[in-house]
């Protein structure tokens, strides 16, 4: 195999390690929030130009239809949340609850996140994505404890645990993937990268492979939030800055998500695996269900869109798990939409929650009133996020239910239940929080509505039209995912 | 060609509503402008619409764009069906924009309407154009997602956030409904045309439960009992022009989908399909009517009556669909004929009412009959319009709601040809509730003129009202003329109607343009027919024969004098029969049976100085029944469930652990 | 590669699993330190002999890094952390030792039964040293939930990470498993750094109910 | 020519039902009166007193709205038009085709609406009592009524009230249960509509038991003369429906020559003179009923009619 050329793809990683390294030792707090924006852009320019060019595969790092949309979806993301944190990490220095030496901590923290993350994307080895997500789990740990409340400190541990036992499940299913590999493809290398896994997969041994996914599936699922293993995502996501959120949900589910789909691919290219298809299903209709509960008991606005994170993660898997050219396109389509629009909500809930001085909703009213860009933009997401028209969330809804009820009625039918009991949920914040007579604090803060605006108008236009490059990517990766 | 431009329209209108937002800073201005631009694109959309429907039996024209759900693209299609309902959709919206032109000025929050009611016209038309599942549903939850937002528009008015909730809600669950039968008939493969699925129509068993699904989806926007209840919180809720609208015509815009699907695209019916659809239509009527007799919020009263006019096309509908099964094709299209023009009537004199309705609100400020009375001499303009309303919508004749219930009765008449015997029994009772609900709306709409218009005022804000502007009583005097046209000459909008059931049925009433004064004779001219025309004739010539006759010789001494006030002069307005004492008999009669009334009159003792209380309790029996369990379904899940939330750290990796052993030996019993 | 290899890598394996044992049983703060460093002890006697029968030298790193962190400073780390925070010598167990043990044989022939059907030419002794890291990794893992105290639970932990390390090396050929076994002692450094700072005293679940539910935002 | 002998026709019976109206009327009232031993007015006094009405001056309450003048001339104008299109001694005739059975069905139910609007117009309880109740009677008597009309025209095909005499006379009818019942709830029905005991007492002006009287307690004058006419015109127009449903024999059917037109008449006059007095029979032999009784007076009316309707299909068996 031969080495991998592509100054572009280094580019995506090295600009984030670099900047990293810059950002934890510049001490002026005024220009680092700029600099972050900045290195992000770079790195977003760099990934938006695999586009164009198609560098070879090579033993370490790979651009494949696989994963392409994802790297750019990745450094987009996380540079329209940049610019986001740049307005909203001021506010927190004026209010102090973050001194500048937190801040470098956090710049260079968010910096080596997305190395981590573009890391795992970009990996052609399974062993080399397995360090990838370990570092991004650990810079989220120290990223929400950030604020060293007993709470965050609580939450940032129960995190840690968790991903670790995760991690290590995730391991032990790596390796047996690899033993089974060996077999067929020899030691070294090669028995770990995805593209010769892929291609030799049909003369795995089908048992170590069940074996091994059971544990991946476990494993990264802990990352993904499926039920029952969430527990950390909900207190990660409420008590850490809210930019982590938002690169949370919007990107680093999506990375371990990314990472289960992988392991399909190479579970449905061997036919005598034991059928993956059940468990996603299975797991994600839990999660839907659960989270469609649970979000009628929510009061902290953060703890409920986390939790409506879980719900979408469940959706996916549902469809992944359905398999079919369509339900796997939906389950595509749904990973970039929610990433996108759940990041836009947690830039509206962070200026919110900076604006009324609270998470909790009981003291956030009339939102739409008091302050309209920032209302309607909540307003404008979570109608998104609970799949109404036209936002492109209700395109991938429509084809889960749609392909899989002709399948699976009952599994559809339950499906559609729970999302219509986390609709109800939702909306009925959603009217206390936009709508009747304004009520709760009102802090000045210099909100930048750019990002927000941005991913919604991307998700608006993705449910009206979408690229047909970007279809024929998806209709491939559906292909495979089998 | 048509197709272009209705779309260019609908563009105009989405656009209109972006400026709008935009523009929302100066309020006449803007409010002008988008009204205006409402009315043009509804005017023009209206007469492609007529010209069309004209044209129709030249077939359905086609039209797809590269948008919506890829490597499928939005298929647009006008064929006779969608041309009638166009019309129904865009007369509406042409009137509404014409009155908002007049109320405009009037609204105090112009920036949470202005922008939505473009886009809420342009989601109608889009439903009623779009021939994919996608574009269908897409338009259909846009044109709830537009109204909601309508309703929310005055969202700080007591319980209109709640209203608006409940709406989006249940119109969530229709889509649901709605999204899972064109799975069905979509089938695994996806294919979501509407030309794919006519040319693979389902096999019976999937096709009764497209009808299942279809009537929940379907039902549930129309306002189907038992799934109207958001119905008479969120139409009252919006501004009037609005609920005009909402109630006039988004719910026939429903009626469309449910034809749309189970007369056009779930292929042929079984004869029990009609039966069921008969027993909900008959309930709907019913329930309706006496909820709506216990209202005193004009508004609601209104949307009341909604379900109640609802439940009447669905009859129809029910026995076109029990007639079809039986290949009786003419008695079909007699009772499709009775359902659509009914469709075209309700959404007239709906409207009417609503705008009526508006002008009382915009004059006096109160919805409440119980605080209004003696309107007619304040605004006697809008007292006209909203009586022709009234009488229209009980079913009077001349006017045109007594039409289409009368081809309705004549469609029950043919029953008996039926052969199963449950239909036989079945539908004359259906046509005793129809007759009951008829003779119901006309004592409820007695009450709501009465006490609205008629009497003395009762309170400070009646007797300042002031009759309403120019622009909406020309939208009110346009739908009163064309409510007269319609009940005056029927034959014309019967044989309009023609090409729609032959498309569905494949068969038409006899035209009848044939026969002379306009007199309607649906099956043969020994059996039944009306005259309208005549009708008024007679009529006219009887009244004028009295009054002259007594203008000849009669006296013409007039007298004003204090009415007879037994002899315990009151001049208090409140010792007038009020709303509620208007409808106690009736209560009394169907109160019990239907709400459970409870009444309770505590006299005090003879001598005593306290006044004597009255107290009601009224229940709703399809909320305790269907929606108070769900609620508490989910109550009880969340509860329990939450709990989970405060586990410890290890009791989830406990969880974690408990599904590694389990997913493992699910492995080692899989070998 | 002889007869004897084999048993004697097999020897290793097995008797990581009976010190994992002896993990369960251990009831004592401090026996359970050393029985921890006994534990890890072995883990780096496999890894070396399969460094030496694979003739992989890498994996001699990998040894040393066991027998230095795992076996020595991690036990001496955690011994000064129990004598600075005074926490308690005795070790509160959910349910009793015996329970804990059954259990333990349970996950044990489970695992063998999951790993039997493996065909044989997946690798040489690939399935027993799979079946043994595995029971390993499970008896961690009911060592965590089985023990309310932070210390022995981040002991499951580091169990299961050597149940993880023996897998890989068994992994004949398996690349990047030295870095790997870096990263994975930086997180289990980590973690007993954050024991320390966070003073967690007793357990993982730091708070009461009532504080859990001011957190989870319980109250509307 | 022939059109002008079917107008005249037509003209003649329309002429024929405004005069005999006020004589029925009169005519039930002497008979009562008669039958309780009281010497009773004359025949004619219906007649006179229209007359003293029109000349009298009218007394309007000040706060009576132009609806208040129109209603009586819509409520004269329905009901008299309903009235001229039931045949009385002769079917078939020229404007027939106007309206079927439900349409005058309905335009009674114009005029209830107009008179009742008239009730509340005033704004006094009276007229509020008065209007409530007569709509609740009328929510139970339309639904009857119809169901009487079902009954006929499922039996008779048609909806057409000439078809149904013809039909009816015809010999292929014999003698139904159904019938007989759609017969009795039809009586109840007319004896409801024109507010006669046990329903209402039209000689009463006590307030709380009146129902049709309450409405029109203002009237006074011209206006009264006409409402009454109308009330007059009603109780012919249900004599004739009876007559023409269920003995429609010695109408002029086939023909329309002199001969069978006298026997139409004759026998018309005659089915008048029955109808009258049983109805006079009937109302010295009861008393009036509590206003809540009469629901289930109704309601029985209603059920017979359902069940007149039920029965056809098992007196005759599937069509």
């Amino acid at each position: 195999m031969n080495a991998f050329e592509d100054p572009l793809v280094y580019a995506i990683l090295l600009v984030p390690m670099a900047s990293a390294a810059l950002l934890a030792l510049l001490p002026d707090d005024r220009a680092t929030g700029r600099l972050n924006a900045l290195a992000s852009f770079v790195t977003f320019l760099a990934a938006s130009s695999l586009f164009f060019v198609r560098p070879e595969p090579g033993s370490f790092l790979i651009v494949d239809d696989v994963n392409v949309v994802f790297i750019v979806l990745n450094t987009f993301v996380a540079f329209t949340t940049s610019v986001f944190s740049a307005s909203y990490i001021a506010h927190e220095l004026e209010t102090g609850r973050l001194t500048p030496a937190y801040l470098r901590f956090y710049h260079a923290m968010y910096q080596t996140l997305m190395f981590a993350m573009n890391l795992a994307l970009l990996a052609n080895n399974m062993g080399l994505m397995w360090v990838a997500i370990e570092l991004a789990t650990l810079t989220t740990v120290l990223m929400v404890g950030l604020y060293r409340t007993p709470a965050a400190l609580e939450a940032a541990w129960k995190y840690f645990i968790l991903g670790s036992v995760g991690i290590a499940l995730a391991l032990f299913g790596t390796i047996l993937v690899y033993l089974s590999a060996r077999a067929v493809v020899g030691e070294g290398l090669d028995a770990m990268a995805w593209n010769v896994l892929v291609k030799n997969a049909p003369a795995f041994d089908p048992h170590l492979l069940s074996l091994a996914f059971v544990f991946l599936l476990l494993g990264y699922g802990t990352k993904v939030g499926l039920v029952p293993l969430h527990a950390w995502l909900p207190d990660a996501h409420a008590e850490g800055p809210t930019p982590i959120s938002a690169v949370l949900s919007g990107l680093l589910l999506n990375v371990a998500l990314f990472a289960v789909l992988r392991f399909k691919m190479v579970m449905s290219a061997n036919a005598a695996t034991l059928a993956p298809g059940p468990l996603m299903v299975g797991m994600g209709l839990a999660s839907v269900l659960f989270a469609a509960f649970m979000l009628h008991r929510q009061y902290d606005i953060k703890r409920m869109f986390a939790y409506s994170s879980i719900e979408h993660m469940g959706i996916i898997t549902f469809a992944f798990g359905m398999g079919g050219p369509l339900a796997n396109f939906a389950g595509l389509l749904h990973m970039t939409y929610h990433s996108l629009t759940k990041s836009a909500i947690f830039f509206s809930v962070g200026h919110i929650a900076q604006i009324k001085g609270t998470q909790r909703m009981a003291s956030i009213r009339g939102l739409t009133v008091s302050h309209p860009v920032l209302g309607w933009g909540l307003v404008l997401g979570v109608m998104s996020i609970v799949g109404l028209p036209p936002m492109g969330i209700f395109m991938s809804e429509f084809l889960v239910i749609t392909s899989s009820f002709a399948r699976q009625p009952a599994l559809a039918v339950a499906l559609g239940v729970g999302l219509l009991i986390a609709l109800g949920a939702l909306l009925l914040r959603l009217n206390g929080l936009a709508f009747g007579d304004p009520e709760g604090g009102d802090a000045p803060s210099h909100a930048s509505y750019v990002p927000m605006y941005a991913h919604l108008g991307l998700v608006l236009a993705a449910g009206v039209f979408l690229p047909p490059a970007m279809v024929a990517w998806f209709r491939y990766v559906a292909g495979l995912l089998g | 060609m048509a197709l272009t431009v209705l779309l260019s329209c609908i563009g105009v209108l989405l656009a209109t509503g972006i400026v709008a937002v935009a523009g929302a800073g100066w309020k006449g201005l803007a409010s002008n402008l988008v009204y205006a631009a409402a009315l043009a694109a509804g005017a023009v959309m209206l007469s492609v619409g007529l010209s069309a429907l004209a044209a129709a039996p030249s077939g359905a024209e086609t039209l797809d764009l590269p948008v919506g759900l890829p490597w499928l693209g939005a298929h647009f299609r006008l064929d006779a069906l969608s041309a009638f309902f166009l019309v129904v959709v865009n007369l509406g919206g042409f009137t509404a924009s014409l009155y908002g032109l007049g109320y405009g000025n009037r609204e105090e929050s112009p920036g949470r309407v202005l922008p939505f009611f473009p886009a809420f016209l342009a989601g109608m038309n889009l439903v009623v154009l779009a021939d994919d599942a996608f574009t269908f549903l897409l338009s259909w939850e846009f044109m709830s997602l537009a109204s909601w937002a309508l309703v929310m528009a005055h969202h700080r008015v007591h319980d209109n956030a709640r209203a608006g909730y409940i709406y989006l809600l249940m119109a969530s669950f229709g889509t649901l409904a709605l999204l899972l039968a064109f799975g069905l008939l979509a089938g695994p493969a996806g294919g979501y045309a509407f030309s794919a699925i006519r040319a693979a129509p389902p096999s019976a068993g999937l096709a009764a439960a497209v009808l299942a699904l279809a009537l929940l989806g379907a039902g549930s926007k129309a306002g189907l009992v038992p799934l109207h209840v958001w119905l008479p919180l969120a139409h009252p809720a919006a501004p009037s022009h609005v609920s005009a609208l909402m109630s006039g015509v988004m719910t026939k815009v429903a009626v469309y989908g449910f034809v749309r699907l189970v007369f056009d695209l779930a292929g042929p019916p079984d004869w029990w399909w009609g039966a069921l659809v008969l027993l909900l239509g008959g309930a709907s009527a019913v329930l309706g009517v006496l909820y709506a007799l216990m209202q005193h919020d004009l508004k609601r009263l209104l949307a009341y009556h909604t379900v109640e006019n609802i439940g009447i096309i669905f009859i129809g509908l029910g026995l076109a669909l029990a007639f079809r099964a039986n290949g009786m094709g003419l008695a079909a299209a007699l009772a499709l004929t009775a359902a659509l023009l009914h469709v075209f009537n309700h959404s007239l004199f709906k409207s009417l009412l609503f705008l009526g309705a508006g002008a009382v609100l915009g004059a006096t400020g109160e919805r409440d009959m119980e605080r209004l009375g003696g309107l007619i001499r304040r605004m006697p303009l809008t007292a006209i319009a909203f009586l022709a309303g009234s009488a229209a919508i009980s079913a009077l004749p001349p006017f045109n709601g007594f039409v289409s219930e009368w081809l309705t009765f004549q469609a029950i008449l043919v029953s008996p040809k039926l052969p199963q015997w449950l239909l036989k029994f079945l539908v004359p009772a259906v046509g005793a509730t129809l007759a009951l609900s008829a003779a119901l709306a006309a004592g409820c709409f007695v009450k709501a003129f009465g006490a609205t218009f008629l009497g003395r005022p009762r309170g400070a804000a009646a007797q300042q009202a002031h009759e309403t502007d120019r622009a909406s009583l020309a939208a009110m005097f346009v739908l009163v003329a064309l409510c007269l046209l319609a009940g005056l000459v029927p034959g014309v909008f019967i044989d309009a109607l023609a090409p729609v059931g032959q498309q569905l049925l494949g068969a038409r009433l006899a035209p009848q343009g044939q026969f002379a004064w306009f007199t309607i004779v649906p099956i043969e001219d020994s059996r039944s027919s009306y005259n309208g025309l005549l009708l008024i004739v007679f009529i006219a010539l009887g009244a004028w024969l009295a009054a002259a006759v007594i203008h000849r010789w009669a006296s013409h001494a007039l007298r004003r004098a204090p009415a007879w006030d037994c002899g315990f002069p009151d001049a208090s307005p409140a010792t007038q029969y009020t709303a509620g004492s208007f409808a106690q008999p009736i209560r009394r009669v169907f109160g019990s049976l239907v709400f459970r009334a409870y009444e309770r009159v505590s006299m005090p003792a003879p001598g005593r100085t306290e006044p004597a209380r009255f107290h009601l309790r009224l229940r709703d029996l399809v909320w305790d029944t269907f929606y108070a369990p769900v609620q508490g379904i989910v109550d009880f899940g969340a509860d329990h469930l939450n709990k989970v939330q405060t586990w410890t750290i290890r009791a989830y990796l406990s969880l974690v652990f408990g599904t590694v052993v389990a997913l493992l030996m699910v492995l080692a019993i899989w070998h | 590669m002889s007869h004897l290899s084999l048993d004697v890598a097999h020897l290793f394996a097995g008797s990581l699993v009976l010190v994992s044992f002896m993990l369960l049983y251990q009831d004592r703060m401090f026996g359970l330190l050393n029985i921890f460093a006994l534990h890890a002890f072995v883990v780096s006697l496999s890894v070396a002999w399969q460094a030496y029968i694979q003739f992989a030298p890498h994996l001699y790193i990998t040894a040393a890094i066991a027998l230095m962190v795992k076996a020595i400073i991690i036990p001496v780390a955690l011994h000064n952390i129990i004598v600075r925070l005074g926490i308690h010598r005795t070790i509160d167990t959910v349910g009793s030792i015996g329970t804990t043990m059954l259990a333990g044989i349970m996950l044990v022939a489970l695992s063998i039964m999951v790993m039997l059907p493996i065909t044989a030419e997946a690798g040489t002794l690939t399935r027993e040293d799979l079946a043994f890291s595995l029971s390993v990794i499970l008896l961690g893992l009911l060592m965590m939930i089985s023990r309310r105290n932070a210390v022995s639970q981040v002991i499951g932990f580091m169990s299961i990470e050597n149940g993880l390390i023996l897998a890989a090396t068994a992994a004949k050929g398996m690349p990047l498993v030295v870095e790997i076994s870096v990263a994975f002692s930086i997180l289990v450094a980590l973690i007993v750094i954050g024991i320390f700072l966070f003073r967690i005293r007793e357990r993982f679940d730091t708070m009461d109910v009532h504080a859990l539910q001011r957190f989870r935002g319980g109250h509307p | 020519m022939a059109l002008m002998a079917d107008l005249l026709l037509q003209f003649a019976q329309m002429a024929l039902v405004l005069l005999l109206a006020p004589l029925l009327t009169g005519f039930v009232r002497t008979l009562k009166a008669q039958m309780l031993r009281r010497q009773g007015p004359p025949l004619l006094q219906p007649y006179r007193d229209l007359l003293k009405l029109i000349r009298k001056e009218v007394v309007m309450a000040e706060n009576a709205s132009w609806l208040y003048r129109v209603v009586p001339y819509v409520v004269f104008a329905t009901t008299f038009v309903a009235a001229s299109l039931v045949p009385t001694f002769a079917t078939r005739l020229v404007f027939s085709h106007i309206a079927d059975l439900i349409v005058i069905v309905a335009l009674l139910g114009t005029a209830r609406f107009a008179l009742a609007l008239a009730g509340l117009d005033i704004g006094t309880s009276f007229g509020g009592i008065g209007s409530s109740r007569e709509m609740m009677i009328a929510s139970l008597a339309e639904p009857a009524m119809l169901m009487i009309v079902f009954t006929l025209s499922l039996l008779a095909g048609s909806t057409q009230l000439s078809s149904v005499a013809v039909f009816l006379e015809g010999p292929d009818v014999g003698l139904r249960v159904s019938l007989a019942m759609a017969l009795v709830a039809m009586v109840m029905v007319a004896i409801a509509e024109n507010a006669r005991i046990p329903i209402d007492n039209p000689a009463t002006h006590l307030e709380l038991t009146m129902v049709h009287e309450a409405m029109i307690l203002e009237y006074s004058g011209r206006h009264l003369a006409v409402i009454e006419l109308a009330a007059s015109l009603k109780l012919l127009l249900y004599m004739s429906l009876i007559a023409c449903m269920f003995v429609p024999w010695g109408m002029a059917m086939r023909t329309h020559d002199a001969v069978a037109l006298a026997l139409g008449a004759g026998s018309y006059v005659l089915k008048l003179a029955m109808g009258g007095f049983l109805l006079a029979l009937f109302e010295t032999g009861t008393a009036k009923m509590r206003v809540f009784r009469i629901p289930d007076f109704l309601g029985a009316a209603l059920m017979l009619g359902l069940l007149a309707a039920l029965l056809l299909f098992v007196s005759r068996g599937p069509a």
